[in-house]
């Protein structure tokens, strides 16, 4: 079970991306981390997964937890060797490399069973199998995403991390991401699923994170958030009214329970 | 720059009016110098007539030195070791606790490094020895490195540094290495009185409008030249063959004029110059002379380079099949490069060294044995080199310098300067090189002789100087061939001036 | 008169030339600290003569004219964000500018290059045309600029890295023009006779302020040679300086710090990227000419060899420590980088004559000199002798090198950054962010 | 005879030789040019220290070699090989231990001064190399005292006859051994550690997310870098390279700047450019040393050595990424 109890973010120690975030993703569940550009969720998954330093940030208050220990935050590599594997926004792929050499460098922390997870993602995405030798920048934006998922399960991880898995995709290749990720929690992973596509997220996630400026401003089950009239007005462009904007912060029922350290 | 000279004139006149009125207070200089500091803006106007007398005349400042000096009898003459207290100063000199500071603007760090580190060193040990031996009337010598790194800027300034008008300034410089930074600053020093011994040979320094205030050693590159290649022409003929000169030199005083003596040789002997390549060595790459040198199949090759591009032009001609006889000017050739290089035996066998003074534990001088025991003592831990020879004379002229000037009580820098064109100023370097006389006259002023070596890698044994004993004093590899050899051109040539221009 | 600290209720008080009270306070207290350095002892008599006057106002002049190049490089690197490693080629140019225009030489015939091989002289002459100053320190500066919007061209096309070669071929290349061209380069070594600093109307006898002689200036103040020099000198860094920050808050400053910033996101805003780059180059490349001209006009001679990428080096580290994109920065980095030798010999010596005092001090300075057997200190005072330990002119390359890469790491706004954080820790406090 | 009629009936040999030390001098702008290109690819650090660390490499085999002991320790060599008749396998033992040493030199400096600026702009970087290069210099040039070096190579200045060509055996080496090099860095690029180099390279921040070392890549990148720079640096030690097979300190220390025409031609980041870089550049500098050689008073005398910058300006402003460099994709 992962854990972040009162995360604060700073990047170049001026500019605060989080302020005291919690958020908990237990073992084989898909929850969503929902919010707006600019709301903290990529700072999220960077301060999960180690990659704060490389854009000048600094976790300056708060704890990441994964099965109950603290998570090494300067050492990305011994993150991934505990069992965190993250597919990054935008994809990210090798472009100079073929498909092969792509997936080889997901399994740098798992050589062991290398060949199993080679043949784990063949089977999950026969089309990469057909272009095992072709330069990956060549490959279609949906087989690119394929191919960064592909990648990251090469480690074999117990929680994944997907940001933004659906951007700059076609309606129909979300929908075939979304049944991949479902099928990866199937098999055992947990997925933290990051997403400004609320809709997608909440229709398979068990639970859901709606954030904005940094903090969780509302939280409760994928159903349940769902089919909250707030919810469906700010993230699912479902209400008709068009009137003034209006913020959570400003919404009467917000009654999110403060959580001080777990 | 003729400010120091107003600023001495005005020195002179204040000491000789303190003097008037100071009654017995002149034995000490110091007060001397504090109205000189202060007060030139009111004074310099005033004296700056009365300049001529001292700055022209060489007796004259002896004249002058009567009246404070009253307790010094005969200056000339009187060679006891009483400590001189009455000794005029102005720059450079600590006469409170009669030292005299002396500068050495050394390469320490640049191409000729490994040449002139053992220079300085050997230049130091001979003022400690000096010092030690309670120095010469009760003052002593401090000398004051700087590097230059060989770069003409850095010369430039560490010449300003040592030209200061103070304590912190020196007498003279005692060794300035290079031809390009003693070329920068012989006119500057020329203005400001400051006496220099170049570690350069340029003909130049011999011509008293150009090196007025350049003391130059031993003979020039153009003379060397001249012996150099007829002596090569000799061997070449009187082992049947016929000598055919190919030049080889780099750009700059060092390089053109070790060219044109070589130029003036020929052309008096009739050696026809199969390939002149004056000035056609700079850059790293010499593909282009060694190709023109190899094709011109030359008997005699003579060169003006750097170590480096000697062992590059040398070592590649001859893997090419050049088999001609090879000498040059002085550095060209430097055991430390070319003795452990891959061309060892070839330089045994075509390369012939000249230079102009003795190499290390030449045996039969009493003056060698004197600076391999001192140095030897001293510097047990540096390894033998020919070039402490070197600094040892530097010194040796610096030392004859100052004893003349403290006898006559006169340690400005003007007068050191006076001394050095003084036609009756000689220098007897012992056996460790010609001695020599600095006359005004341009062919009077030269010194003609030089030594050839022999290059002998079998002989070459650089050993610590803690090793060294009677029996094996280490050695260089060069064995000396020929002492002050004097060629028929060298000997009688007449030169209308330098062999090259100096540069503006 | 004391409103809220740095609330700007204009444009022009946020481009302003200097902002605040202090910075204005600060400013005149930093003049009249160089005027006295300057003055020294002639004025001051019982100052030490150390502290002031002829121990340092040699190597302190030197830099002047260093400094005003240095300012050039700014604009280049830290305002456009083109990265060189030229700059010294750019002062060659202007310096031998100056020579040709302003030095002692044979005639018009002896400026056409290879006179020599076209046989227009009976022997070989050096190009000088003994113009007076006006002419040639502005022709020194026009003429670097004008190559530097000959090579601008290559700026354009290519970027970053491959720039930064390119500059440093153009050292390389410069280096052999000088060998290629003696009759303006003079010897490749020793070099020429720089025109001195001397200002005349034309090529009359007596000039009108002669800089190479000790005198009275305007009838009222005694002055040395090198007190006239640094005051001159100073004078034209102050206009060059004031110049510089003119041209950075400037329209063209802002096309300029746009096009480092992003040059395409600068271009698609309508700043023409090339105009602007051609731009930077050449106001960067005037800087030099003027710099190069005037620094071999005070050294009195330069050769071909002295604009090399050492130079050229010292004029990046001199931006990496001062402080990138600032001209107080720039000038601070100029200081610390040209004085640090001359600092650390001062120190050395110093140190040596406390190896008998008492500890820790003499302790410390045992423990980093050695002065002859047994000793173990890094630091040699028989400084001639080859190998380890060092002497203190090898230590001094050391520690440049070392400051550029400690810079680098831990402070990469320099000099003018650690000003910065001082000054914005007491701003803000007590608030943290 | 007129040098013209001695250049014609010289002709063949002589352009042979030319092409043999073309080739040669190729093979040693290859060597450094490789190492340029390894830790360009790993770390984007465009590397000025090369000329410092690939001396240093030359020195410590001249001192382990030549002079028969070990760099700042009191003891002989062991494995010091005879310096009159010097033992081929115990030179290249040597030879191997000083490439190790270089490694293990360059891992120092990537972890003392690259790797707390990871992240930063490229130009910050290649800075921070000027700042190594400035500082290791004096190390070079005088700590191991001053004098140049020999590397006592077993073969000498001995060379082959081919045609009353003479083809040193040294310029065969160098051929050998960047070949041999060459094909190392092929072979690297191939294996799961170049494939991890080629990630970091390619995006630091998405290799670092799939758990690649990327510290490990940097440090292996710097070893591999500079005990290819080193070895360039040795090669160019043997005679009749100049300056006559020494490690010289008037040539030693610029001869990786002499490289640079050669990676912008080939592009920083590609090992075959860096190939084809290395021997368009050499042959054109050795052929015109050659062939223009009467020029030599009106082109300036040793003009060769700036023909790799014109030939580097010209191709710049053709192709502004090098002839096998990668175009940087520029996005707003």
């Amino acid at each position: 079970m992962l854990e972040v109890a009162n995360l604060e973010v700073v990047y170049n120690e001026v500019i605060l991306a989080l302020r005291g975030l919690s958020i908990e993703v237990p073992d084989g569940q898909i929850v969503a981390l929902l919010g707006s550009n600019g709301a903290g969720k990529t700072s999220t998954a960077r301060a999960i997964t180690g990659l704060l330093d490389v854009h000048e940030g600094k976790t300056t208050k708060g704890t990441v937890t994964w099965n109950g220990k603290q998570l090494p935050i300067h050492d990305p590599a011994a993150i991934v060797r505990t069992g965190i594997s993250q597919v990054m926004e935008g994809r990210r792929i090798f472009a100079e490399l073929s498909v092969d050499e792509n997936l080889i460098t997901g399994a740098f922390t798992n050589r062991s069973r290398e060949k199993h997870n080679y043949d784990r993602v063949m089977e999950l995405f026969p089309r990469l199998g057909e272009r095992r030798t072709q330069t990956a920048g060549l490959l279609s934006g949906g087989e690119q995403q394929m191919l960064a998922i592909g990648r990251a399960l090469m480690a074999e991880p117990e929680l994944l991390i997907l940001d933004e898995p659906s951007l700059g995709l076609a309606p129909k290749l979300v929908e075939q991401v979304r049944d991949v990720i479902v099928e990866i929690n199937q098999q055992g992973t947990s997925v933290l699923l990051i997403e400004q596509n609320a809709m997608m997220a909440l229709s398979i996630a068990n639970y859901g994170y709606i954030m904005e400026t940094g903090k969780v401003v509302m939280d409760g089950d994928g159903a349940k958030l769902r089919d909250d009239d707030d919810v469906k007005e700010f993230y699912l462009g479902l209400h008709g009214d068009e009137g003034e904007k209006k913020s959570f912060k400003n919404i009467k029922h917000y009654k999110r329970r403060k959580r001080w350290a777990s | 720059m003729r400010r120091k000279s107003k600023a001495l004139a005005s020195l002179v006149a204040a000491s000789l009016v303190i003097a008037a009125c100071g009654g017995d207070d002149d034995d000490d200089a110091t007060p001397a110098e504090e109205p000189a500091t202060e007060e030139p803006a009111d004074d310099a106007e005033e004296p700056a007539d009365d300049m001529e007398e001292p700055a022209d005349d060489m007796e004259e400042p002896a004249d002058d030195m009567e009246e404070p000096a009253d307790d010094m009898e005969e200056p000339a003459d009187d060679m006891s070791d009483e400590p001189a207290t009455d000794v005029v100063t102005d720059f450079g000199v600590d006469a409170e606790n009669m030292v005299i500071r002396v500068g050495l603007n050394a390469d320490l760090t640049g191409p000729f490094a490994s040449l002139v580190v053992d220079i300085v060193e050997a230049q130091k040990v001979y003022w400690e020895v000096f010092n030690e031996a309670g120095g010469y009337r009760g003052w002593t010598v401090e000398p004051v490195v700087i590097d230059s790194g060989y770069a003409t800027d850095k010369g430039i300034q560490n010449y300003q540094e040592f030209a200061q008008e103070s304590e912190e300034g020196v007498l003279m410089i005692t060794e300035n290495t290079g031809s390009p930074i003693t070329s920068a600053i012989a006119l500057d020093a020329a203005d400001d009185n400051m006496l220099t011994i170049p570690l350069s040979w340029a003909s130049l320094w011999p011509d008293p409008e150009y090196g007025s205030a350049i003391l130059e050693k031993q003979a020039t590159y153009c003379i060397e030249s001249i012996n150099g290649v007829e002596w090569l022409k000799d061997l070449v003929e009187s082992e049947g063959g016929e000598a055919t000169l190919a030049i080889i030199g780099r750009p700059g005083e060092y390089g053109e004029d070790g060219s044109a003596g070589a130029k003036i040789a020929a052309e008096e002997l009739g050696i026809p110059i199969v390939y002149d390549g004056t000035g056609a060595v700079a850059g790293d790459d010499r593909t282009a002379v060694i190709s023109e040198l190899v094709n011109s199949e030359a008997t005699i090759v003579w060169n003006t380079l750097t170590p480096g591009e000697l062992l590059d032009i040398f070592g590649n001609a001859v893997s090419q099949g050049f088999t001609g006889y090879w000498s040059g000017n002085s550095p060209s050739f430097s055991y430390p490069v070319h003795m452990p290089s891959d061309f060892a035996d070839q330089f045994s066998q075509y390369y012939f060294q000249s230079y102009y003074q003795a190499p290390w534990a030449t045996p039969g001088i009493p003056e060698m044995d004197r600076l391999v025991a001192e140095m030897t003592a001293r510097r047990p831990d540096l390894n033998i080199s020919d070039a402490y020879t070197t600094g040892w004379i530097e010194g040796m002229m610096a030392e004859t310098l100052f004893r003349t000037a403290i006898d006559q009580g006169d340690l400005t820098r003007e007068n050191i300067v006076a001394i050095s064109q003084d036609p009756s100023f000689s220098v007897d370097f012992g056996g460790l090189s010609a001695n020599q006389s600095w006359p005004q006259d341009y062919n009077e002023a030269l010194v003609r002789s030089t030594w050839i070596y022999d290059v002998d890698a079998s002989q070459y044994n650089l050993i610590p100087m803690s090793e060294v004993t009677a029996d094996n004093p280490g050695s260089s590899g060069l064995i000396p061939i020929e002492q002050d050899y004097v060629g028929t051109v060298a000997g009688s040539y007449q030169f209308d001036g330098p062999c090259i221009e100096p540069s503006s | 008169m004391f409103g809220r600290p740095l609330l700007r209720t204009s444009y022009e008080q946020d481009a302003a030339m200097l902002p605040t009270a202090f910075q204005k306070g600060a400013l005149a207290a930093f003049m009249l600290a160089v005027v006295l350095m300057g003055l020294g002892n002639s004025v001051f008599t019982w100052l030490p003569s150390s502290l002031l006057g002829p121990t340092w106002i040699n190597p302190v002049t030197n830099l002047l004219p260093l400094a005003i190049a240095a300012l050039g490089f700014n604009i280049l690197v830290g305002v456009t964000g083109q990265v060189s490693i030229g700059h010294s080629f750019f002062m060659g140019v202007g310096a031998y500018t100056a020579v040709a225009l302003g030095g002692t030489g044979d005639g018009v015939k002896a400026c056409v290059p290879f006179h020599d091989e076209l046989g227009l002289l009976d022997q070989t002459g050096q190009c000088g045309l003994d113009f007076p100053m006006w002419i040639w320190l502005p022709a020194a500066g026009i003429m670097a600029a004008l190559v530097g919007i000959f090579v601008s061209p290559a700026a354009v096309k290519v970027r970053g890295l491959y720039l930064a070669i390119v500059t440093l071929g153009l050292v390389f290349i410069g280096l052999h023009l000088g060998r290629m061209l003696p009759e303006y380069a003079g010897d490749f070594e020793s070099g020429r006779r720089w025109p001195s600093l001397d200002i005349k109307i034309w090529r009359e006898e007596t000039p009108l302020v002669q800089m190479t002689e000790d005198g009275k200036w305007f009838g009222l103040i005694h002055l040395s040679e090198e007190q006239k020099q640094f005051f001159f000198l100073l004078a034209l860094l102050v206009v060059f300086t004031i110049l510089a920050k003119n041209i950075i808050r400037s329209r063209t400053g802002r096309a300029l710090a746009a096009i480092r910033d992003r040059d395409i996101a600068a271009e698609v805003m309508g700043v023409p990227e090339f105009k602007y780059k051609r731009i930077g180059f050449a106001l960067s490349s005037f800087y030099a000419g003027i710099g190069g001209a005037l620094w071999a006009s005070y050294l009195g001679r330069a050769s071909p060899v002295d604009w090399n990428l050492f130079l050229a080096v010292d004029f990046i580290a001199i931006l990496l420590i001062g402080g990138v994109g600032t001209i107080v920065g720039t000038l601070l980095g100029t200081v610390f980088v040209e004085l640090i030798p001359d600092v650390v010999e001062t120190f050395t010596e110093w140190l040596a004559e406390q190896t008998e005092a008492a500890p820790p001090l003499g302790w410390i300075a045992n423990l980093l000199l050695t002065e002859g057997e047994g000793d173990f200190g890094p630091i040699s005072l028989a400084s001639t002798a080859p190998g380890w330990p060092m002497s203190v002119f090898q230590w001094n390359f050391v520690i440049y090198g070392v400051l550029i890469v400690i810079f680098l790491i831990f402070e990469p706004l320099g000099l003018y950054g650690i000003w910065i954080k001082i000054r914005n820790y007491w701003k803000r406090w007590p608030f943290s962010y | 005879m007129s040098i013209a009629t001695a250049l014609l009936a010289n002709a063949g040999t002589t352009f042979i030789q030319t092409l043999v030390k073309a080739l040669a001098l190729g093979s040693v702008y290859i060597l450094i040019a490789l190492g340029f290109v390894i830790i360009f690819k790993g770390t984007q650090v465009l590397n000025f220290a090369a000329g410092a660390i690939s001396m240093a490499g030359a020195i410590f085999l001249a001192i382990m070699v030549g002079d028969g002991g070990l760099p700042f320790l009191p003891f002989d060599n062991p494995l010091a090989p005879s310096l009159d008749d010097p033992d081929l396998v115990l030179w290249l033992i040597n030879l191997v231990i000083v490439l190790f040493i270089a490694a293990l030199f360059g891992l120092v400096i990537e972890r003392i001064a690259i790797r707390p600026m990871v992240g930063q702009p490229l130009f910050a970087m290649a800075v921070i190399t000027l700042g190594i290069e400035v500082a290791i210099r004096p190390f070079n040039l005088d700590a191991t005292a001053i004098q140049a070096r020999t590397l006592n190579v077993p073969w000498g200045a001995d060379a082959w006859e081919l045609w009353g060509a003479q083809i040193p055996k040294s310029y065969v080496a160098a051929m050998i051994i960047a070949t041999i090099a060459g094909a190392v860095v092929i072979l690297f690029y191939r294996s799961r550690l170049g494939v991890a180099m080629r990630a970091v390279a390619f995006d630091q921040e998405a290799a670092m997310a799939q758990g690649i070392n990327v510290g490990r890549v940097f440090a292996i990148a710097w070893g591999l870098g500079a005990a290819l720079a080193a070895l360039g640096a040795i090669v160019y030690g043997m005679a009749p390279f100049p300056p006559g097979g020494q490690v010289s300190q008037e040539i030693h220390p610029i001869l990786a700047l002499r490289v640079l025409p050669v990676i912008v031609l080939g592009g920083l980041d590609s090992a075959s450019g860096a190939v084809y870089g290395g021997l368009i550049i050499a042959s054109a500098e050795v052929f015109a040393g050659e062939y223009l050689s009467q020029w030599n008073s009106t082109l300036g005398s040793g003009y060769s050595t700036i023909v790799p910058y014109v030939v580097m300006l010209i191709v710049l402003l053709v192709k502004p990424y090098g002839l096998f460099g990668t175009a940087e994709v520029r996005r707003v």
